[in-house]
């Protein structure tokens, strides 16, 4: 994919920054504020998205990138599915157990184990909706080769 | 009652273009309406007249009713299963262009029956 | 607040009518995104920020998905000839339509309508910010009281990650 | 028995799936290995349960207890019927998988094969167990979506074709599932199936419930590929590499299909005649029209195809007159009886279609077509694949000793106790087309002239075990119609269905 004029590619990595930050917000209020690991994390990967349409697919390198983007969705996974069950390791025999104390409502330190789910589902959204892009970006190199 | 009906006619336009378009992305398109009357109908389920939105402010009690925030659940979890089934239909169907060169379902038939 | 929603939705209808009838790909994905975004300000007007937040950057990258479909590949829809059979199939269908609506509304009548809902099962998620700890209600029955559902959602995700890449590979067999 | 083990069925294939990209990257033999491994040890966790007969076994995920009667947290239920199901689902599983480690070899992106499979297991598992409505979805969708994945996994034309239209149709089914739980919380204002079933029994037969419960027959009458709803099945089934046809046909369609529509139907709402009626023709018209369509098809993979469309429609048939009679009230041993057969039919059907789709794999992988044509002599170089084929062939058209004979009779039986002499003469008409079907599936498989210079030969050991191991399984199952086998395994389920309001008291322990 070929990118687009120098105006363009400029103002969009400022932009990037600019979404990535306010998808992080999302991510971690997600229990206070609307949104949450989903709608931060497809803010996210609609960074990336954004820099790879302004730059093409030649900035960032694509080299079987996703990969790397699918293997960061399992790990994610894989925390959000441990954390899940902890109870169940733990001895509570409880799946889904909120164990962590519930805080003073209204902080951030609050809702016990709500946001690290949010956290790790935010990177699975990002991550997954990254490597369903990229496999497009790929797959269309490859058959233009 | 009126709103639910539109509803309804949102569906049905959605399962008429299913049934006639001959045009993969064209039911891609039309199964993306459906998904939207079904997210809309949720919604406006859960709705109650006067009701605040379920995000309290900062404290526990709700100072006045809020809307039901189950169907909001539901909804989110079907936006993303929607998502997930629409990247495997657009997947399918630019393999399906790149084989065959066309979008036309009658042109792509190497199955009968 | 009613006629402000029949209006959107009154839209909604005509852009979805007019995007399984159009002749060009993208303006028909334009018509789309139009019903999408319409969506978003129900939702709005429905007090459901959480989902209206989700429906549009979830809505805007299936354009770019759907944009990036479209341009790469052909932007005409096939030519159809408008002819009797058409007229036929279509005029039955909108019989058949008008039939389903009848009925629907038979049936719809003694349920609750618009704003007289109530709760049963989600009054303990309505009430349950002093157990979770999470004021964003929606948040607390996503992660706490139905977190076994959004663990599943967040699987239907992963799976539909794997199965693109899958179905992406270039060659099948060895 | 401790409730906490039956969440292990969903948990323990996800936590595979989501290792097997991680694992692969570094280990080539990680995937399949690994799912063998799980799959024998849930089936082994499923045997273990059913010893143990706990009766209804209800988790609630989060620990959240009801408030005030009413249940809050997503209900995870193990009574005898979804017991039944979770055995079939995972031993096929298991030598699906165990077969798939010869067999997938040839083909390229291994692990994503296994990250697939692992994940419609675990939907599958999670269908069965779930007592809530939108849990239920929820993992309908998680197998469904690995399914279409699976059936384009050669990326040939036809495979991507197949898989369009599944995926147009199961998505349209998805919808109309979608819609009719939207529905129900509507009008009940809950999602667990049981308080929905109390709520329901003091509304008797209102329109609203008739019109719901044919929008659900639709729905999921397509995921189970019943005769007006069956365009998909035969391309979808015939592409899928060969383990996953056996899973698909032989599993997918009744974890998803059938199971929640007589869950629901028995289950749920109020038992109701005209619905029974409509279910009971819709199973009728797809046994014989399942089986007419199989006369004419030359590829080895559509026959069978159509055939689990005829062999659905058994199951169908089978308990749609157990429901009919049922409404009908009173006691009744004959909708006991129907019932049994029905299921009884069902996990018949998973043995023997699995088997023969893995002996149309193995006739793939070793001659290198599918067209009965082009074969032919095969008997010299493939006598396990014979004679595991020929005992499969015996049960599917009903032949005595295998299991197939004795759930046939059942139904047989059963439909002439009920009065129902039309569906017991097409119900024989049926199976005498089966037999003459797969007569000729033997005779040019195996018997015909051999092409000259054939590259046939065996295949390998493990494909060959998990094909033993199914052929013994079609005998030993005929064992379930002896009483106390069958109190073990078959009455608990049959018991669910007959007392079908029970269930919303045995969950909500009342």
């Amino acid at each position: 994919m070929w990118g687009m004029s120098v105006i363009v590619k400029k103002i969009t990595q400022l932009m990037c920054a600019l979404i990535f930050v306010y998808g992080i917000y999302i991510i971690t209020h997600g229990h206070l504020t609307p949104g949450g690991g989903f709608a931060g994390g497809a803010l996210v990967a609609g960074a990336f998205i954004l820099l790879i349409l302004a730059n093409g697919s030649e900035y960032v390198r694509l080299k079987k990138q996703e990969e790397g983007s699918s293997m960061m969705e399992s790990a994610a996974l894989i925390a959000a599915l441990v954390l899940a069950s902890s109870g169940l390791i733990a001895g509570s025999m409880v799946f889904f157990n909120n164990f962590l104390p519930a805080g003073i409502p209204g902080q951030l330190a609050s809702g016990g184990v709500i946001p690290f789910f949010n956290i790790f589902i935010g990177i699975k959204v990002a991550a997954a909706l990254l490597t369903i892009f990229l496999a497009l970006v790929i797959y269309r190199e490859d058959i233009s080769k | 009652m009126t709103l639910f009906i539109m509803c309804f006619l949102l569906f049905l336009t959605g399962i008429y273009g299913v049934l006639t378009r001959r045009n993969l992305i064209k039911v891609v398109i039309s199964l993306t309406i459906m998904e939207f009357s079904l997210f809309l109908m949720l919604a406006m389920i859960g709705y109650i007249s006067g009701g605040e939105a379920p995000i309290l402010a900062g404290t526990i009690i709700p100072a006045a009713p809020v809307v039901d925030p189950l169907p909001q659940a539901m909804v989110l979890t079907a936006i993303v299963i929607a998502l997930a089934t629409n990247a495997m239909l657009l997947t399918i169907a630019i393999r399906l262009y790149k084989k065959y060169g066309t979008f036309d379902i009658r042109e792509i038939n190497e199955l009968k029956g | 607040m009613e006629l402000m929603l029949a209006v959107i939705l009154g839209f909604m209808i005509i852009a979805a009518i007019y995007a399984i009838h159009a002749k060009d790909l993208l303006s028909a994905i334009i018509a789309q995104g139009f019903v999408g975004y319409g969506l978003v300000i129900c939702f709005l007007l429905l007090r459901a920020p959480d989902i209206a937040l989700v429906q549009i950057v979830v809505e805007t990258i299936t354009l770019i998905f759907m944009v990036a479909v479209v341009l790469d590949s052909t932007r005409k829809e096939l030519d159809v000839q408008v002819d009797r059979k058409q007229y036929r199939i279509a005029g039955l269908s909108v019989l058949f339509m008008l039939v389903l609506l009848f009925y629907f509304n038979r049936i719809i009548a003694p349920l609750d309508g618009f704003g007289e809902h109530s709760m049963r099962m989600a009054e303990a998620y309505a009430e349950g910010a002093g157990q979770t700890g999470a004021i964003n209600l929606v948040a607390g029955v996503l992660w706490d009281f139905r977190g076994y559902d959004t663990l599943g959602e967040a699987v239907v995700l992963f799976a539909a990650a794997i199965g693109v890449v899958t179905i992406f590979r270039l060659t099948g067999k060895n | 028995m401790e409730s906490w083990l039956i969440i292990l069925f969903v948990i323990i294939p996800l936590f595979t799936a989501f290792l097997i990209p991680l694992g692969g990257k570094l280990l080539p033999w990680f995937g399949r290995t690994a799912v063998s491994g799980i799959m024998l040890f849930l089936v082994a966790l499923a045997v273990h349960i059913i010893l143990r007969m706990p009766g209804t076994v209800v988790y609630m995920a989060g620990g959240w207890e009801p408030v005030e009667g009413i249940p809050v947290a997503i209900y995870l239920v193990l009574d005898g019927l979804s017991l039944f199901l979770l055995l079939i689902i995972n031993l096929l599983g298991f030598l699906s998988a165990f077969y798939a480690i010869s067999y997938m070899r040839r083909y390229t992106g291994e692990k994503y094969f296994y990250t697939l499979m692992c994940l419609m297991i675990a939907g599958m598992n999670g269908v069965v167990l779930a007592g809530d409505l939108f849990n239920l979805y929820v993992f309908l969708e998680i197998s469904v979506i690995s399914s279409y994945a699976l059936v384009a996994f050669g990326v040939e034309k036809t495979e991507l074709e197949a898989s369009y239209k599944y995926q147009v149709l199961g998505g349209l089914a998805s919808l109309l599932v979608l819609f009719g739980i939207i529905m129900i919380y509507w009008q009940t204002k809950t999602l667990n199936i049981a308080d929905i079933s109390m709520i329901m029994q003091g509304s008797g037969q209102d329109p609203f419930n008739i019109f719901i419960q044919l929008i659900l027959i639709a729905g999921f009458g397509i995921k189970a590929a019943l005769i007006p709803f069956h365009a998909w099945l035969p391309d979808a089934h015939s592409s899928a590499p060969s383990p996953i046809s056996a899973m698909l046909s032989g599993v997918l369609i009744k974890a998803v299909g059938v199971y929640v529509i007589i869950r629901l139907l028995f289950n749920m709402f109020p038992p109701d005649n005209s619905v029974a009626v409509v279910f009971t023709t819709i199973g009728a018209l797809s046994m014989i029209i399942g089986v007419i369509l199989a006369i004419g098809q030359w590829d080895l993979k559509r026959l069978l195809a159509y055939h689990s469309i005829s062999q659905m429609g058994y199951v169908v048939t089978g308990i749609g007159m157990g429901m009919i009679l049922l409404a009908r009230g009173g006691e009744n041993p004959a909708a006991a009886l129907a019932i049994g057969g029905g299921l009884f039919h069902m996990i018949n059907h998973a043995v023997f279609k699995g088997l023969l789709f893995l002996n149309a794999g193995a006739i793939e992988y070793a001659a290198g077509t599918r067209d009965m044509t082009k074969m032919g002599g095969l008997a010299r170089y493939m006598p396990v694949t014979l004679s595991s084929s020929f005992s499969a062939s015996m049960a599917i058209s009903g032949i005595p000793p295998f299991n197939g004979f004795f759930s046939k009779l059942i139904i047989i039986i059963a439909a002439v106790q009920g009065g129902f002499y039309l569906l017991a003469v097409l119900a024989v008409i049926a199976g005498i087309i089966t037999l003459a079907s797969f007569m000729k599936f033997q005779r040019y498989a195996f018997y015909n002239k051999p092409e000259p210079d054939s590259p046939a030969r065996e295949v390998p050991v493990v494909m060959r075990a998990s094909m033993i191991s199914l052929a013994v399984l079609c005998l030993l199952l005929s064992l379930l119609v002896f009483p106390g086998i069958r109190q073990v395994l078959l009455d608990p389920a049959v018991n669910v269905l007959v007392e079908s309001t029970e269930y919303a008291r045995l969950v909500l322990n009342l």
